[in-house]
């Protein structure tokens, strides 16, 4: 149990150091496509590690709290993200709905801390996230069901190894709907445009971040790089065919993250409730109609 | 003392005894009500557990009783409940109109309800539920409203009703009351009736789309320490009649081939979806926190009714298991917004504003039973969405599913709106005198807070008393589980590790934070306003119109329910007008005319 | 002889201390985060500065939203009574360290509105500067420059501008006083 | 004794009290505690007076359910006018021909006899309606009245010209004999009109509205619960014995009577007047009353006539006390009514609950016994329309419960007497203890004979 | 034939209520209704070339008499009309008096 626990603190620090890496990586190349120089690739530890450094502020215990249970729950989360089929912490009890709701359990305390510190501009903020979360969670979900029920698991490592299968697809080509709303949800999950609404700097002041400075902010950084880590490498797992070793991880990983984050580096900013009708228009519709496809016809490539 | 009938008599007993206690002095008859309702838990619990109650009847000849273990489900849940919610009385009662009557009330309809889930007879079953409709209807006018308490009874009374029309039909094919007998009894185009009679109970019973009018204004506007009870307990009698109808009568209709599900169920299924829409939508809207829960409840009802209709071990398990952990989260969180309520004297949302600071306990325990509404893990709600997620994903019904998550995510938005809007946020000058709750109004807090987290870390116990019901009940095959894991058709699911796990990571922030720099403290007030200074709390404080972007979007349609009934009602009474004029005329011929068309409608019917 | 095993020698608090901050000077140097008070026309120095000619970003500098987030406090251009009351509840919501940069010559001596009754004329009577960038106004080139200053001043731990406004708070307090005056109501009109 | 004084004696009084105009309210007390005793120890079985023998001459029947109906009617009387001897002391005589002439109408064998005391207790009641101060309201009942005797006679011609007997029991027979139900019709209905005037059943009872929505603390109770209750057990009388009703004619009486439920009910949730709720309410009951007997199922309606009355008395007095002090009847200005006055509060509550048929009450007994006979009877959609009322009946009543109950600034002041208080906590208590003990109820249940039975069986 | 005159009375009388609104003239409607009914008991009665129904030292066989009983009811009926519509013109007295009016569409706003 012990050693299980220390492998999923070896992922969630893994997972730390890979994104913040690859997010440099990414300030880098978008640095190039804007015609600059870009930071260095390792600029994204040196924030994290200022913010630590600095002597930030207090709004009360909740507002300390919440930054824990919010980092806490992420690190939680991120203990039982496996990375190949074989690295994993905790087999047979990596299911989906855990990655779903153990996130929302690091979100509901960023929430949280963010409303107690007393900002309107933080309550905006995490309204437009949640608001976002509605939006382009529910198709995702559905093509979630989707593949767990193709799949006939909601293991994320039986997902991988059934996709790595003679015979299957990765199901970003099994169920190619299904991958395109993947996609997408996968963009609003992150917050890259055009779905960023909720930090929306010049808006609301960075939002739920607006009054935070100082180590708080710093775990929040963390925090970030590790859902961002979280929420990537379930879609490699879910429509990418997972990772038969570590290094098709990284590849897979470092494609999707980039490939992301020029999609959205080319975008502007939707409105909020633009980005609720946008999900519940198209995206939507094509989850459950590739479900249809997929369930009742059972057309998967 | 084991036995219902004697349990029965002494509630009865207790309820006059506390009237006159009561009036004598609101805080004795409260403590009295309260080792009343104690008593009475303990005795269930105690013998109840093995089905040790003794049913037989000496006093009490024309009752029979008989115990079961879905029946035993439900009446410790509530009986539960109205434990808790009595410790609240105390502090209560004195702001009540008729407090004395408040216990007697109180206590017989926790009478009607054990009668209700132990009785062996249709009859009886029936004379139980209105019991309990109106002793609870007297209840609810003592808070704010008197049009919420017509609106209940309405709506309580048209289930009933239903439900009263269903059990004739029964008897006239069976030629018995026996509830068990009469369900296996009936057949054909009678259990579909049955079948549809037995649902409008258990939908208006539920606070489910389209008959959940009542369901927001009953519980916005009941006294502060009896919403915990209608949401909590009350409403589930609806989940009662909805098992009887969707499990044991389960009509022969047409199958729906692609998900393999019958189209009574499936139908069913859709209602608690559109429920589980509905509720969400308003809940996100409504800005009283009660109200607000009050449609959670209606989504969570939503929810139990797709898990019935699933027809599945997992989905049922999941259904039983999500009406204890919503009977634990929704108490917890109506007790709460009580002992807010209780502080402040209101319940809406924009006149309050960081209460956690002046209360923090009671801000834990909103707190975690919303996070077990929400379903996220490690509390309760967490394992029984799970299960009926399972359970939806395997019958692969796609526009259910598309509805129960919806409900999943947007529980989120309506749960933390009165997170952010009520206890976070600006501290208001006005409640700067405001103490945390009393101690006998936390004992409660705690115990549930407690049990929010026990239903969600160890769930073996219940799991195995769901697996009782599920053997006396269905021919479904029991869900296994050890003591923190519950494994369903898609994997296992480790209850126990997830909090473990959430444990860790906490632990590990903790030291990242504990470690760095210590922060300075400051203000509430001193916080980045574009360098304005504020000094008005109120205008630092966002919580009026919270999802305004969302709202704005089905503003327009979300009257349509109500605007639909209140022209039901008005179309009821121009119905009695017009009536009125045609019969109650001050005209004497109108009356001649009446007379004539009778005679000659008689004589041309009988001569044709 | 001589044991060629290392002996760690144990270091004081105060030693530590050093250290630790001395690492932590490495970080904050290489990101600072600006917030930017631009209140003058030094402001259109910024954009070039930020952009693909001067790329900030490889400095590992950016634009922040608020003055929580922020290490550097960059006040462009010059101050009337009215925004300097705001700037300093603005420096006084910073989290240390922080540093004050100061564009143009107005911040230094009131620049070409010395004569203004509404205009402060120095600055770092009121807070502490780290930096001035002289210039009316600066080139991009000197203000990229003035960075490059002020992360040279923090690794010679010579950017104290915020211990300065510790140590003599009470100078600070009693120059903002006599220059904006006190303030009888509390509420968003008067001050 | 015999029967016959109970007719006898309250006709010979109310010629003496008019005598004695100042103690006649107290001779008609006298009358009816006799009447009560009397009942009691009177003979079972047809009593034949002037000594013809049965076909010809009249003769009255008691059994057991004129017994029931006398002791209602005369207890009734006794206990509204004890309850109003200090607000209405002049109606003695009035009262004394009320009891002669519901005591006739619910003991005689005789068809013509029994127009003669319709008309005998109609002119009573006219009276009694007088004292609503309302003559229009008055005249008009008066008229409809008449012409509802009248109807009721031409079918009782009708009737003698077919069969040449003017003596129930001997009719009955006579039809049984006689097996040809359609040339029945026409009588029976105008003789069911007749009688549905007066026993307020829907299409027929335009009067109502007038004389119960203006109706006082005296007026009130007597028209709608002792006129109510006498009409209610001859019209269970002339149903189950006489009637018969069977075909389309049944259909159509069941259709009229489901429709009169369903539409009254509907009528008290449109009104805005307590008076009229409650009127509403009883001509709801009435039709209920009525269909019950058309069912067959005579021991539930003749409790439900009972419980009724009782209750009907409670809420039509308390109503109007508090109409009377407060000078409206608008459910608006008698808001918090309940407020200063708990026990009244309570005693009403509980006769309401009754009414609406909720548990713990003899209501609820009775609502499920006979809906129980209902469904034995396969009558399914009767049952779901009198449920469907009931809802109807629920909201409207407790709509004006919680009005009552909770005040809306001012309190408005009523006081109540005490004897007043004392005779509705016994109804109250009644009520409440039949509710929930209700083996006696059971055990009455086979004693209830229709009059076939009776004579047959001596 | 004489029954048609006499039904032809009664819904003269209904008709005549029907129509008025004088509360004088619809007591004699009522009246002649209850002629009419009156009539129509007498009727029944009625046996043509029938006798006085009178005991006498005659031998009776063979005779045919009217029928005594509806004469007998229809001398109570009288009475009761009678008593009812004096009742009835009491109540329009009092009417008058309290609304200067016979006619009851004049106080139809005091309802």
């Amino acid at each position: 149990m012990i050693v299980n626990i220390l492998v999923g603190i070896g992922i969630a620090l893994f997972g730390f150091a890979l994104q913040t890496s690859i997010g440099g990586i990414n300030r880098k190349i978008v640095g190039r496509l804007q015609k600059r120089h870009g930071p260095r690739w390792y600029q994204e530890f040196i924030d994290i590690f200022k913010l630590l450094s600095k002597r930030g502020i207090s709004h009360g215990w909740i507002y300390d709290f919440g930054v824990i249970m919010a980092l806490g729950g992420i690190i939680a989360t991120a203990m039982f993200m496996p990375l190949t089929v074989d690295i994993v912490a905790f087999k047979q009890f990596d299911n989906f709905f855990i990655f779903v709701y153990l996130l929302a359990v690091g979100m509901l305390g960023m929430a949280m801390s963010a409303s107690g510190s007393g900002n309107p501009w933080a309550s905006i903020g995490v309204m437009r996230a949640l608001t976002t979360m509605l939006a382009y969670e529910v198709p995702f979900l559905i093509v979630a069901l989707t593949i767990i029920n193709v799949s006939d698991s909601s293991s994320l490592t039986a997902i991988q190894a059934f996709q790595q299968t003679a015979g299957n697809n990765w199901f970003i080509i099994a169920l190619p709907l299904g991958g395109l709303v993947g996609v997408l949800s996968l963009m609003g999950m992150l917050g890259k445009k055009p779905f960023e609404t909720y930090i929306a700097p010049a808006e609301i002041a960075s939002g739920p971040m607006v009054e935070y400075g100082g180590k708080q902010l710093g775990m929040l950084f963390i925090l970030h790089e590790i859902s961002v880590f979280i929420e990537v490498s379930l879609f490699v797992h879910l429509f990418l065919g997972g990772a038969s070793n570590i290094f098709i991880f990284l590849i897979k990983y470092f494609t999707v993250y980039t490939v992301v984050n020029l999609i959205s580096n080319v975008n502007g900013r939707f409105k909020i409730d633009q980005v609720v009708k946008f999900f519940y228009k198209w995206p939507l519709l094509l989850a459950i109609i590739q479900a249809f496809i997929a369930i009742y016809l059972g057309w998967v490539i | 003392m084991a036995n219902i009938e004697y349990l029965l008599l002494f509630l009865v007993g207790s309820a006059v005894i506390s009237y006159f206690l009561t009036r004598l002095n609101s805080f004795i008859g409260s403590i009295f009500t309260i080792f009343a309702t104690m008593f009475v838990f303990v005795s269930l619990a105690a013998y109840g557990f093995n089905m040790n109650l003794d049913t037989t009847v000496s006093l009490l000849p024309w009752f029979s009783f008989s115990q079961t273990y879905l029946g035993f489900f439900f009446v410790i849940i509530i009986a539960f409940i109205y434990l808790m919610v009595s410790f609240f009385h105390p502090y209560f009662l004195d702001k009540y109109p008729y407090k004395n009557s408040y216990n007697l009330l109180f206590l017989l309809s926790l009478a009607g309800i054990i009668g209700a889930f132990y009785t062996d007879h249709f009859l009886q079953l029936f004379f139980f539920f209105e019991m309990i409709i109106w002793t609870t209807m007297f209840l609810i006018p003592q808070g704010k409203s008197r049009e919420a308490a017509v609106s209940y009874f309405g709506f309580s009374l048209t289930g009933s009703v239903a439900l009263l029309i269903g059990i004739f039909v029964i008897y006239q094919n069976v030629g018995r009351f026996d509830i068990q007998a009469g369900l296996a009894g009936i057949s054909g185009t009678t259990s579909v009736f049955v079948f549809v009679l037995f649902m409008i109970a258990a939908l208006a019973k539920l606070g489910t789309f389209p008959l959940h009018i009542w369901l927001p204004l009953a519980h916005g506007n009941a006294p502060h320490p009896f919403s915990p009870v209608l949401s909590g307990a009350l409403v589930k009698l609806g989940a009662f009649i909805g098992i009887l109808a969707l499990i044991k009568i389960n009509p022969i209709g047409p199958v729906i081939g692609a998900i393999d599900l019958a189209l009574g169920q499936y139908i069913i299924a859709f209602i608690g979806s559109l429920s589980i829409v509905f509720g969400t939508l308003m809940a996100i809207k409504e800005d009283d926190a009660k109200k607000l829960l009050a449609y959670s409840s209606m989504s969570h009802g939503g929810y139990i009714l797709v898990a019935f209709s699933a027809l599945n071990g997992f989905a049922f398990a999941g259904g039983l298991y999500h009406i204890l952990a919503h009977a634990l989260a929704s108490a917890g969180a109506f007790m709460a917004i009580a002992a807010v309520a209780r502080a402040t004297g209101t319940t809406k949302m924009k006149e309050l504003g960081g209460m956690i600071h002046k209360m923090p306990i009671t801000y834990l325990a909103y707190l975690i039973a919303i996070i077990s509404m929400a379903g996220i893990p490690p509390m309760g709600g967490f394992i029984s969405k799970w299960l009926i997620f399972q359970a939806v994903i395997d019958r692969g019904m796609i526009l259910i599913a598309v509805a129960v998550f919806f409900g999943s995510v947007g529980s989120f938005l309506y749960v933390f709106r009165p997170l952010a809007a009520l206890f976070l946020g600006q501290e208001f000058r006005e409640y700067k005198h405001v103490k945390e709750a009393p101690l006998l109004m936390l004992i409660p807090t705690f115990i549930i807070m407690g049990l929010n987290i026990y239903t969600g870390v160890i769930p073996k116990q219940i799991i195995d008393f769901i697996n009782n019901i599920i053997g006396e009940n269905t021919a479904f095959a029991p869900v296994v589980a050890t003591t923190f894991t519950v494994t369903a058709t898609y994997g296992t699911l480790n209850a126990g590790l997830i909090a473990l796990i959430f444990g860790v990571g906490v632990a590990i922030a903790f030291i990242i934070f504990i470690l760095m720099k210590k922060s300075r403290k400051v203000e509430l007030m001193d916080t980045y306003t574009a360098a304005n200074f504020v000094h008005d709390e109120h205008l630092l404080h966002y919580s009026v119109d919270f999802y305004a972007p969302l709202e704005r979007m089905y503003e327009k349609q979300s009257h349509w329910m109500k605007k639909f009934y209140d022209a039901l009602a008005h179309k009821v009474k121009e119905v009695g007008k017009l009536a009125k004029y045609l019969f109650m005329s001050n005209n004497i011929g109108v009356t001649l005319i009446w007379i004539l068309v009778i005679i000659v409608l008689l004589i041309g019917v009988v001569a044709l | 002889m001589k044991s060629t095993k290392f002996t760690p020698v144990p270091l004081t608090k105060a030693e530590t201390d050093k250290k630790w901050w001395e690492i932590g000077d490495f970080f904050r140097r290489n990101s600072l985060w600006l917030l930017m008070y631009c209140t003058g026309c030094c402001a259109i120095e910024l954009p070039p500065a930020m952009t693909s000619a001067y790329d900030m970003e490889r400095l590992g500098m950016g634009p922040m939203a608020t003055p929580r987030q922020a290490d550097i406090l960059l006040v462009s251009g010059y101050l009337s009574l009215k925004t300097l009351r705001r700037l300093i509840y603005t420096y006084e919501q910073m989290s240390e360290p922080r540093y004050v940069v100061a564009l143009g010559s107005c911040p230094i001596n009131g620049g070409i509105y010395h004569d203004s009754h509404a205009v402060i004329n120095q600055l770092d009577q009121y807070i502490p500067v780290d930096v001035y960038v002289a210039g009316c106004m600066p080139n991009t080139e000197a203000v990229m420059n003035g960075f490059v200053d002020l992360m040279d001043q923090i690794k010679h731990k010579r950017a104290n501008g915020w211990k300065k406004y510790h140590e003599n708070y009470s100078w600070y307090k009693a120059n903002q006083i006599t220059s904006l005056g006190e303030v009888d109501v509390h509420d968003e009109f008067h001050e | 004794m015999s029967a016959v004084l109970l007719i006898a004696i309250p006709l010979l009084a109310a010629f003496i009290s008019i005598l004695f105009k100042k103690y006649s309210i107290y001779l008609l007390f006298a009358v009816t505690i006799f009447n009560i005793a009397n009942v009691f120890l009177a003979t079972e079985g047809i009593i034949i007076i002037g000594g013809f023998s049965p076909p010809l001459g009249i003769s009255l029947l008691v059994d057991t359910y004129s017994k029931i109906a006398l002791l209602l009617v005369n207890a009734l009387v006794l206990v509204i006018a004890a309850l109003n001897v200090k607000a209405y002391p002049k109606y003695g005589t009035i009262l004394l021909l009320v009891v002669a002439g519901l005591n006739g109408l619910v003991l005689t064998n005789d068809l013509f006899n029994f127009f003669v005391f319709l008309e005998i207790s109609g002119i009573a009641a006219y009276l009694i309606t007088a004292s609503n101060k309302k003559p229009i309201t008055t005249f008009r009942y008066l008229v409809i009245g008449a012409i509802g005797s009248s109807l009721f006679l031409l079918g009782l011609i009708i009737l003698y010209s077919m069969f040449g007997t003017l003596n129930m029991v001997d009719m009955i027979k006579e039809i049984a004999l006689n097996n040809n139900y359609q040339e029945l019709v026409l009588p029976f209905t105008l003789m069911f009109i007749g009688l549905g005037v007066e026993a307020k059943l829907l299409p027929f009872n335009s009067w109502v509205k007038g004389i119960l929505g203006h109706s006082n603390t005296f007026s009130g109770p007597m028209i709608a619960s002792v006129y109510a209750s006498a009409m209610g057990f001859v019209l269970g009388r002339f149903i189950t014995n006489l009637f018969n009703f069977e075909g389309m004619l049944l259909t159509v009486v069941l259709v009229i009577l489901v429709a009169g439920i369903v539409l009254s009910d509907i009528m008290a949730f449109a009104s805005k007047k307590s008076r009229e709720i409650l009127l509403f309410s009883s001509v709801a009951q009435a039709s209920m009353i009525a269909l019950l007997f058309v069912n067959g199922i005579i021991i539930w309606a003749v409790y439900l006539i009972i419980a009724n009355a009782l209750s009907k008395t409670v809420m039509f007095m308390i109503i109007n006390k508090a109409q009377k002090d407060v000078g409206s009847d608008e459910v608006k200005s008698l808001q918090g009514l309940f407020a200063n006055n708990l026990v009244i509060g309570i005693i009403f509550t509980i006769a309401t609950l009754s009414v609406m048929g909720l548990p713990l009450l003899v209501g609820f007994t009775i609502k499920l016994n006979f809906l129980t006979e209902l469904a034995d009877a396969g009558q399914i959609w009767t049952i779901a329309f009198i449920l469907i009322a009931s809802v109807v009946e629920g909201i409207y009543f407790v709509k004006l419960l919680l009005k009552l109950w909770y005040p809306e600034g001012n309190l408005i002041k009523v006081n109540y007497h005490l004897s007043f208080k004392l005779v509705f906590a016994i109804i109250a208590l009644a009520l409440l203890t039949f509710g929930v003990y209700q083996a006696p109820l059971d055990k009455l249940d086979n004693t209830v004979d229709t009059v076939m039975e009776v004579v047959n069986n001596g | 034939m004489i029954q048609y005159a006499a039904i032809l009375l009664f819904v003269l009388g209904l008709y005549g209520i029907f129509i008025s609104t004088n509360t004088i003239k619809m007591l004699v409607s009522l009246n002649i209704l209850e002629i009419g009914l009156n009539i129509f008991i007498i009727s029944i009665g009625f046996n043509y070339q029938g006798i006085a129904p009178i005991l006498s030292s005659v031998s009776d066989t063979g005779l045919i008499y009217v029928d005594p009983l509806p004469q007998a009811l229809v001398l109570t009926a009288i009475v009761i009309g009678v008593g009812t519509t004096a009742l009835g013109l009491a109540f329009a007295k009092s009417i008058y008096q309290k609304y200067q009016s016979f006619d009851l569409n004049d106080m139809e706003e005091s309802l």
